[in-house]
């Protein structure tokens, strides 16, 4: 029974990190329409960045400042040169560019911060465990991701749906000429909002560091699991990004931690554990196949 | 003369790109202890990428193998070997592991020009199960990623450990959130776990293995190439006092071990991986047999009695091969520990010797 | 113009081989062999990205279909006992149909559920199903797991040694050049036609009586056997199947060499098949850097060649 | 207001304008007729900075704005109401009004989203619909309440009232006599000659790419021939 | 009237009703055009024409009510399968193939009438049939000299006048017109207006449209729609006269 708890509680921590991820890729992938598989690139220099920093100078706080700043200018410098030429042109060159800039960057980095993946140490205030009753311990660690994945959820719904900047970033999507045409400098709106986008990844990535291996390739782990993420939920909407991450941390985690068993009541232990294995690999794409085949559109599409 | 081409086909991108680097940079520090040569021979080595893709490490020989190469080396993973091997040996070339060693050519499949300087696969696993037996661990929990590799891994682990296996947790490929299966190890309150996890996965584990706090209560258990130096730097005290298998260790004290860290830290100031052992043992072994023949590849038979003798000295100590060419040598148990008395980084250090002249299973089988 | 660059390449790819052994670098054959079969495998791939903007992120997995198909009728044939009776076989005649016909039929499963959707959607569904075979792949045992299937020798056709590295690129060049030539003459074709109106404007296409379903499925199918193909000489070249031929990388790689010769062209697909993998080849022979390299090239390409290489050239139109 | 002196711009190879000049002075109304594919829009479209001049002069208050980006422009108290509606699908009416509404030169009674409701009530019915499924004279009328709070000093109009019914044709007409009596400047290009009449100071008739006939609705109305030769009518 | 008139319906509305929440778009719509003549549909913008358009070519389904063409009842067909039946129309917001040229959108519409559209051999283009016959179309409509010209680098209007020639060549049993003079000029329209004139009898027009010049000249029968409720039904003669179409739709202003 604790146990059922527990794993519930790592499926929604799984969740919120999920969301993490989605949440830089929700806003340059969902809402600007830019189809970024950067998305991961821009992970791993923040997660790079922060590691390096908190090397560097001891202080976690520096390093997610580090990282923020890494990924954010990294951004910038990736919208101006490459992406602001790719707003208005078929989805399709947008993957081939991304795609090169994933070669590219991890490339890079394993030039400039060398093979040894570097350690990130889990900060002081966050490291230990906090009693949950009924003699269940939880990382901190975990429970801060889940806090700072809330966050995050919050801020970027309101930015999308309530205020001004969200609104001509969605109407930008929809006919880039005319909002320029309305005395809007999109050009501008869209570099910052796209930083912004590389900023939140970057925050994933810090966020992330203590407890992942930060690695060249790091990004890729995580680059389809995002856009599956945000497809399920509903491409555009943050709620539907929410929604999807929790769902698929769920799905995933509850997957990991019981189907074997359940598979063992019918099978022998092998094979249950291989089959078990098996399906849980797979079990995030039959979700999105079966999702998206009930609703084409995802669970919570934006509006329209 | 000019000096004997050495095909080197290794992975040098991707995320598991530094375990070729140091496989390169060691056999190139064998070399250039000789100046160039390699058993008195004169050798130049060809270096060249597979991306960890079968299929390039495919092409990549072949295109070597129409420029003549006849001395192969260099490839780190099982699959990308499946693929070139077969190639390499049907053109009568030789082909000397330096890491990978597939339970496909130890057996049935052996071959008379392949050898496996560094160790069969499943031999890392066996030792651990063994290992267990010697810590008394009577229950454990094992933990694979779902692939041919990791159920080998504990095929390999079964079949020496005598206890009860609690369970067989087998992990997604590229999982980076374990504490599914933390909590899982937790109820099961086994005396310990056994994993393998390459690369990254290998990282995250010990990682949130420890901040679940399970390293407190759980000891971990897992081969050494499931934590290398690389990876052990990567994570800090994480994995503190857990125990790792091997054949050599930076810390084993043999002069020989100690010349070739030394030399290794020196040239690239960084400490060897196990990789790097393997790949520079593998130098010697083929200078051996250059030197039987005087760098005359033509001589094949001498050649190929030559490398059989292994008539070399391994920086792991003992070493010689059985009838499928593939290694018999001894196994140890390590534990890492804070060196400089507790102030410095872990460091893997030999607890006990765990299997003596130790032969691989599929040795029986193979006709040679 | 089409006419020229087509007949042009067409020489090209003939006299190709002689030339490399005039230049005494036999190893040439196994490169353009290589570059062959990936031109195959995109020319098909472009069939529904370029003219029905289905952009299939999951085509890898007819490649993968293709390349089992072969690798386990060889695998029963030498060392395992019969499947479902059959004995496999090695014969190119009976085993390339049965790769095609499998692979059509997958196409035809996948692409009924998939074409629900639409956009984005669809690029994600295809991927989730190629995700799917790729994990049913590795879990295969039986069939090597993740280290996928070694096979002794390639097919045998009456007549001709595939064993024979020039004969086995004249055999990919062949279906190559069929398969090309079929594909523009589908396009231009009433189905054709109507696929690239669906494109534009479902509304109309279908207020003018066509079914968009059924339509854009039969070309999804075709474009399906066609990768297939591909996948069975791919196993017949490299003489091994493993289960990342279907990864989602794989799928991106011809997506890539798509774009990168010029969407909706056919022609261009094989103009970057062979930039694509000659780049690869030949930069990560030069260093092990050659990533470094090849991303911005690609990136040039997206974001200067206009519609890619061949596209501009090809584009022009003739009623 | 507004001078166009010898501009000529195209699409790619295709020249389409070849010497466009006309002028609005403050608080006039004129309009740009012709057939189908005579260069009004492409005039729009280049005085609006959307499409490069390639040769000639713009300006606007006496400033030069020969190729400024359109948001420039735009700012500077331009606004736009497209050919072919273009509200943006994804936002609901309320947010399509007020995403890009300004108080630039905000006056005595500044356009607010209110003043736009009472003008078209049945916007305010369907404040919470996304554009996407309006109805096309919904669409329409969204795009000139768009346009009117941006609160410009000079509104262009392209084939503004397409698909809208008379009575809302009337409305529009009204309010436009009102805008042009409180000093704003119309640029018109509409195909309802007759209900232009009373607002309209001059028509400019707009043949390949250039102004032919420059004169007022009456002239217009007395030269059957004029009609004949440059609109069909 | 025409003795056309007599003949039996070719189009029939029965009852429609379609709801977006709260809006009754549709509520219970029911009208009929008889074969060969030209039924104008007019009404404030929102009023209901074009979901009425819609729903009959099956785009929406209805709540409630039925569609009969030549009889039988749609209800069941999707929209593809209705086209095929004889169903034909123009759409108010252009929707034509960009990247095809003027001739090649005719030669589209000519071809899915001849029902080989899964032919995977041979090139309409190449069929002179289908060239002449869209040749002519065009001429029609007055865009010869643009036929090599691609949709999307027309202009507006020249793009409507494209439209109604790929909506006409289909030349089906029933056609829907929406807004087919929107976006032309004075010009245009004439001519536009002359042409429907001189197709009248061969096609069952229900004609959407704010041009009244336009309706007057060309409609049999004018029926309008007010909030998704047809408040009148009748011959235009009448329809100009009537108070409540002058107070619901034309205001003062009465040609
Ligand atoms: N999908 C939808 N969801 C909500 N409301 C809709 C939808 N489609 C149409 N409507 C509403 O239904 C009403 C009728 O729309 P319709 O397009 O039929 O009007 P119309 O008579 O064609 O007007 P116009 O003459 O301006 O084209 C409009 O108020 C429109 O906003
Ligand atoms: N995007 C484009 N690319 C190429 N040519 C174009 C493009 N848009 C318009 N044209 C051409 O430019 C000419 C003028 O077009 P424009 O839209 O200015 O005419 P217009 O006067 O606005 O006609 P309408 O009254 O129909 O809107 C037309 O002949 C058209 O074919
Ligand atoms: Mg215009
Ligand atoms: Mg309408």
């Amino acid at each position: 029974m604790l146990l059922i708890f527990e794993q519930l509680l790592n499926g929604l921590q799984y969740g919120a990190m999920l969301f993490m991820l989605a949440a830089g890729l929700t806003l340059i992938f969902g809402i600007m329409g830019v189809i970024n598989l950067m998305h991961g690139s821009f992970y791993m220099v923040g997660a790079y960045c922060g590691a390096f920093a908190i090397i560097q100078t001891g202080s976690f706080l520096a390093g997610v400042l580090c990282a923020l700043l890494g990924a954010g200018l990294y951004g910038l410098l990736v919208e101006v040169t490459i992406i602001r030429k790719l707003y208005q042109r078929d989805h399709l060159y947008q993957v081939l560019a991304t795609f090169g800039m994933i070669l590219f960057t991890n490339q890079a980095m394993t030039l400039i911060f060398g093979r040894t993946p570097p350690m990130v140490e889990i900060p002081a205030i966050l490291s230990g465990s906090v009693p949950l009753g009924g003699g269940l311990e939880y990382p901190i660690m975990r429970l801060a991701l889940i806090v700072v994945g809330a966050v995050v959820a919050v801020g970027l719904w309101y930015l999308v749906t309530r205020t001004r900047v969200g609104m001509l970033v969605r109407a930008g999507a929809d006919d880039r000429e005319m909002v320029d045409a309305l005395g809007i400098d999109i050009r501008k709106l869209y570099t910052a909002v796209f930083g912004f986008g590389a900023v939140l990844c970057g925050l994933a990535g810090v966020m992330a560091a203590p407890l992942l291996a930060v690695e060249i390739g790091m990004g890729e782990r995580i680059l389809i699991t995002t856009f599956v993420v945000i497809v399920i939920g509903g491409v555009g909407s943050v709620r539907g990004a929410l929604v999807g991450a929790l769902l698929v941390g769920m799905v995933d985690s509850m997957g990991r931690a019981f189907l074997p068993q359940l598979l063992q009541l019918v099978f022998t232990p092998t094979i249950a554990d291989a089959l078990g294995a098996g399906l849980v690999s797979a079990s995030i794409y039959v979700l999105m196949a079966i999702v998206l085949i009930v609703r084409p559109k995802g669970l919570l599409p934006a509006r329209g | 003369a000019d000096p004997v081409k050495i095909g080197f086909i290794t992975t040098l991108s991707t995320p598991a790109g530094y375990l070729g680097a140091d496989q390169r940079d060691a056999f190139l520090l064998a070399m250039g202890e000789e100046g160039g040569k390699l058993g008195g021979v004169p050798v130049e080595l060809v270096v060249e990428d597979d991306g960890l893709k079968p299929a390039s490490g495919k092409q990549a020989a072949d295109r070597m193998l129409q420029s003549g190469i006849k001395l192969f080396s260099g490839i780190t993973f099982s699959n990308v070997l499946g693929a070139v091997a077969p190639g390499v040996l049907a053109a009568d070339a030789f082909y000397v592991s330096t890491n990978a060693g597939p339970s496909t050519f130890a057996g049935k499949e052996c071959n008379k020009n392949y050898f496996v300087a560094s160790y069969q696969n499943d031999a890392f696993h066996s030792a651990g199960g063994q290992a267990a037996n010697e810590l008394g661990y009577k229950k454990v929990v094992l933990l694979a990623p779902n692939y041919q590799a990791g159920r080998d891994a504990l095929e390999g682990f079964k079949r020496t450990f005598k206890g009860t296996v609690e369970a067989e947790i087998y992990t997604k490929l590229d999982q980076n959130d374990f504490s599914v299966e933390m909590a899982r190890i937790r109820s099961l309150a086994p005396d310990a776990v056994y994993q393998f996890h390459p690369g990254g996965a290998g990282i995250t584990f010990v990682k949130q293995y420890n901040n679940a706090g399970l390293s407190k209560t759980v000891p971990l258990l897992m081969p050494g190439f499931s934590l290398d130096t690389r990876m052990i730097e990567a994570t800090g005290n994480a994995g503190d006092r857990a125990y790792l298998t091997g054949i050599w260790s930076p810390e084993t004290d043999t002069p020989a071990s100690k010349a070739f860290v030394a030399a290794f830290r020196k040239a690239y100031n960084r400490t060897p991986t196990l990789y790097a052992q393997q790949a520079y043992d593998a130098a010697k072994l083929i200078g051996s047999g250059l030197k039987a023949v005087n760098g005359d590849l033509t001589k094949a038979d001498a050649f190929r009695a030559a490398l059989k003798k292994a008539d070399f000295k391994s920086i792991r100590g003992d070493f010689k091969f059985g009838n499928n060419n593939h290694p018999i040598q001894n196994y140890y148990l390590m534990q890492l520990q804070r060196s400089e008395g507790g102030a410095g980084p872990l460091v893997p250090v030999v607890v006990r010797q765990v299997l003596k002249d130790d032969q691989d299973v599929y040795a029986k089988a193979c006709a040679l | 113009m089409r006419q020229r660059i087509a007949f042009g390449g067409l020489f090209l790819l003939l006299v190709a081989v002689p030339i490399a052994q005039w230049l005494n670098y036999p190893f040439a054959v196994s490169f353009l062999t290589r570059f062959a079969i990936y031109a195959l495998a995109a020319v098909s791939l472009d069939l529904v990205l370029g003219y029905g903007a289905l952009v299939s992120f999951g085509h890898a997995m007819f490649f993968a279909l293709g390349g089992y198909v072969v690798g386990i009728s060889a695998f029963h044939v030498t060392d395992a006992e019969p499947l479902f009776g059959w004995l496999g076989s090695n014969s190119a005649l009976i085993v390339w149909p049965i790769a095609m016909l499998a692979c059509g039929v997958l196409g035809a499963l996948v692409g009924m559920l998939a074409l629900r959707t639409s956009g984005v959607q669809f690029i994600m569904i295809t991927l989730a199903f190629g995700q799917m075979v790729y994990f049913l792949l590795v879990s295969l045992q039986a069939y090597g797991g993740d280290d996928g299937l070694l096979m002794k020798r390639p097919n045998t056709i009456p007549g001709l040694n595939l064993a024979n590295p020039t004969v086995m690129y004249y055999v990919c060049v062949t279906a190559l050049v069929v398969w090309t030539a079929f594909c523009m003459r589908l396009v231009d074709s009433h189905f054709g036609m109507v696929l690239r109106a669906l494109r534009q404007s479902e509304r109309r296409a279908i207020n003018l009586g066509v079914a968009p379903h059924s339509h854009r499925l039969l070309a999804f199918i075709i474009s399906a056997m066609g990768t297939g193909l591909a996948g069975v000489l791919w196993a017949n070249y490299a003489l091994l199947v493993t289960p990342d031929m279907a990864s989602w990388a794989k799928s991106g790689e011809f997506m890539a060499v798509v774009i990168l010769g010029g969407v909706g062209t056919l022609l261009g697909p094989i103009a970057g098949a062979l930039v694509f993998t000659g780049l690869e080849g030949v930069m990560s022979a030069l260093t092990e850097h050659w990533m470094l390299f090849v991303g911005p090239i690609l990136v040039l390409v997206a974001v200067y060649g206009r519609s890619g290489l061949l596209g501009a050239l090809l584009k022009e139109r003739h009623v | 207001m507004l001078k166009l002196e010898g501009v000529a711009a195209g699409y790619g190879t295709s020249q389409v304008l070849f010497g466009m000049d006309f002028t609005i002075g403050q608080g006039e109304v004129i309009s740009l007729i012709g057939r189908n594919g005579m260069g009004k829009t492409t005039t729009v479209r280049t005085l609006m900075g959307m499409l490069p001049a390639r040769s000639g002069s713009i300006s606007l208050l006496g400033k030069p704005i020969t190729n400024l980006p359109p948001y420039r422009i735009a700012r500077m108290g331009v606004g736009l109401v497209p050919e072919g509606r273009r509200a943006f699908a994804s936002l609901n009416v309320e947010e399509n009004l007020v995403a890009t509404a300004r108080l630039a030169g905000a006056k005595s009674n500044p356009w607010t989203v209110d003043r736009v409701y009472s003008l078209f009530p049945r916007l305010q019915e369907r404040r919470k619909q996304s554009a996407r499924t309006l109805s096309g004279g919904e669409q329409q009328m969204l795009v000139v309440g768009r346009a009117l709070l941006t609160n410009p000093q000079l509104l262009v109009l392209d084939e503004a009232t397409e698909g809208l019914a008379p009575l809302i044709r009337q409305e529009i007409w009204q309010c436009l006599r009102v805008l042009r009596d409180s000093g704003l400047s119309i640029l018109l290009i509409d195909k309802n000659l007759a209900e232009m009449t009373t607002l309209v100071q001059r028509h400019h008739i707009v043949e390949k790419g250039r102004v032919v006939w420059v004169g007022s609705p009456d002239e217009l109305n007395g030269d059957p021939a004029l009609r004949d030769r440059y609109l069909g009518i | 009237m025409t003795d056309r008139s007599a003949s039996k319906p070719a189009l029939v509305v029965d009852d429609l009703h379609k709801s977006f929440g709260a809006l009754k778009a549709s509520n219970g719509i029911t009208l009929d055009v008889r074969a060969g003549e030209i039924h104008a549909v007019i009404g404030p913008n929102g009023a209901g024409k074009s979901t009425l358009i819609s729903q009959i070519c099956g785009e929406i389904r209805p709540d409630k009510g039925n569609v009969l063409i030549g009889g039988d009842s749609m209800n069941a067909e999707p929209a593809h399968q209705r086209a095929r039946l004889g169903l034909g129309r123009s759409f108010q917001i252009t929707q034509l193939c960009g990247e095809f040229t003027a001739l090649e959108n005719v030669v589209l519409s000519l071809m899915s009438r001849s029902g080989r559209l899964f032919d995977l051999w041979r090139n309409p283009r190449k069929n002179r049939e289908y060239v002449d016959a869209a040749m002519e179309w065009l001429g029609r409509v007055g865009l010869e000299a643009q036929r090599n010209a691609l949709a999307s680098e027309m202009a507006h209007g020249e793009r409507r006048q494209l439209e109604m020639a790929v909506a006409l060549a289909r030349n089906p049993k029933v056609l829907l017109l929406d807004e087919p003079m929107a976006g032309m000029g004075p010009e245009e329209s004439a001519k536009m207006t002359a042409l429907l004139n001189s197709l009248k009898g061969r096609y069952a027009v229900l004609l959407v449209e704010h041009d009244m010049e336009a309706v007057f000249a060309l409609a049999d029968r004018i029926s309008v729609l007010v909030y998704g409720k047809v408040v009148f039904t009748g011959p235009a003669s009448q329809a100009r006269t009537d108070p409540t179409v002058r107070a619901a739709y034309l205001g003062e202003e009465a040609c």
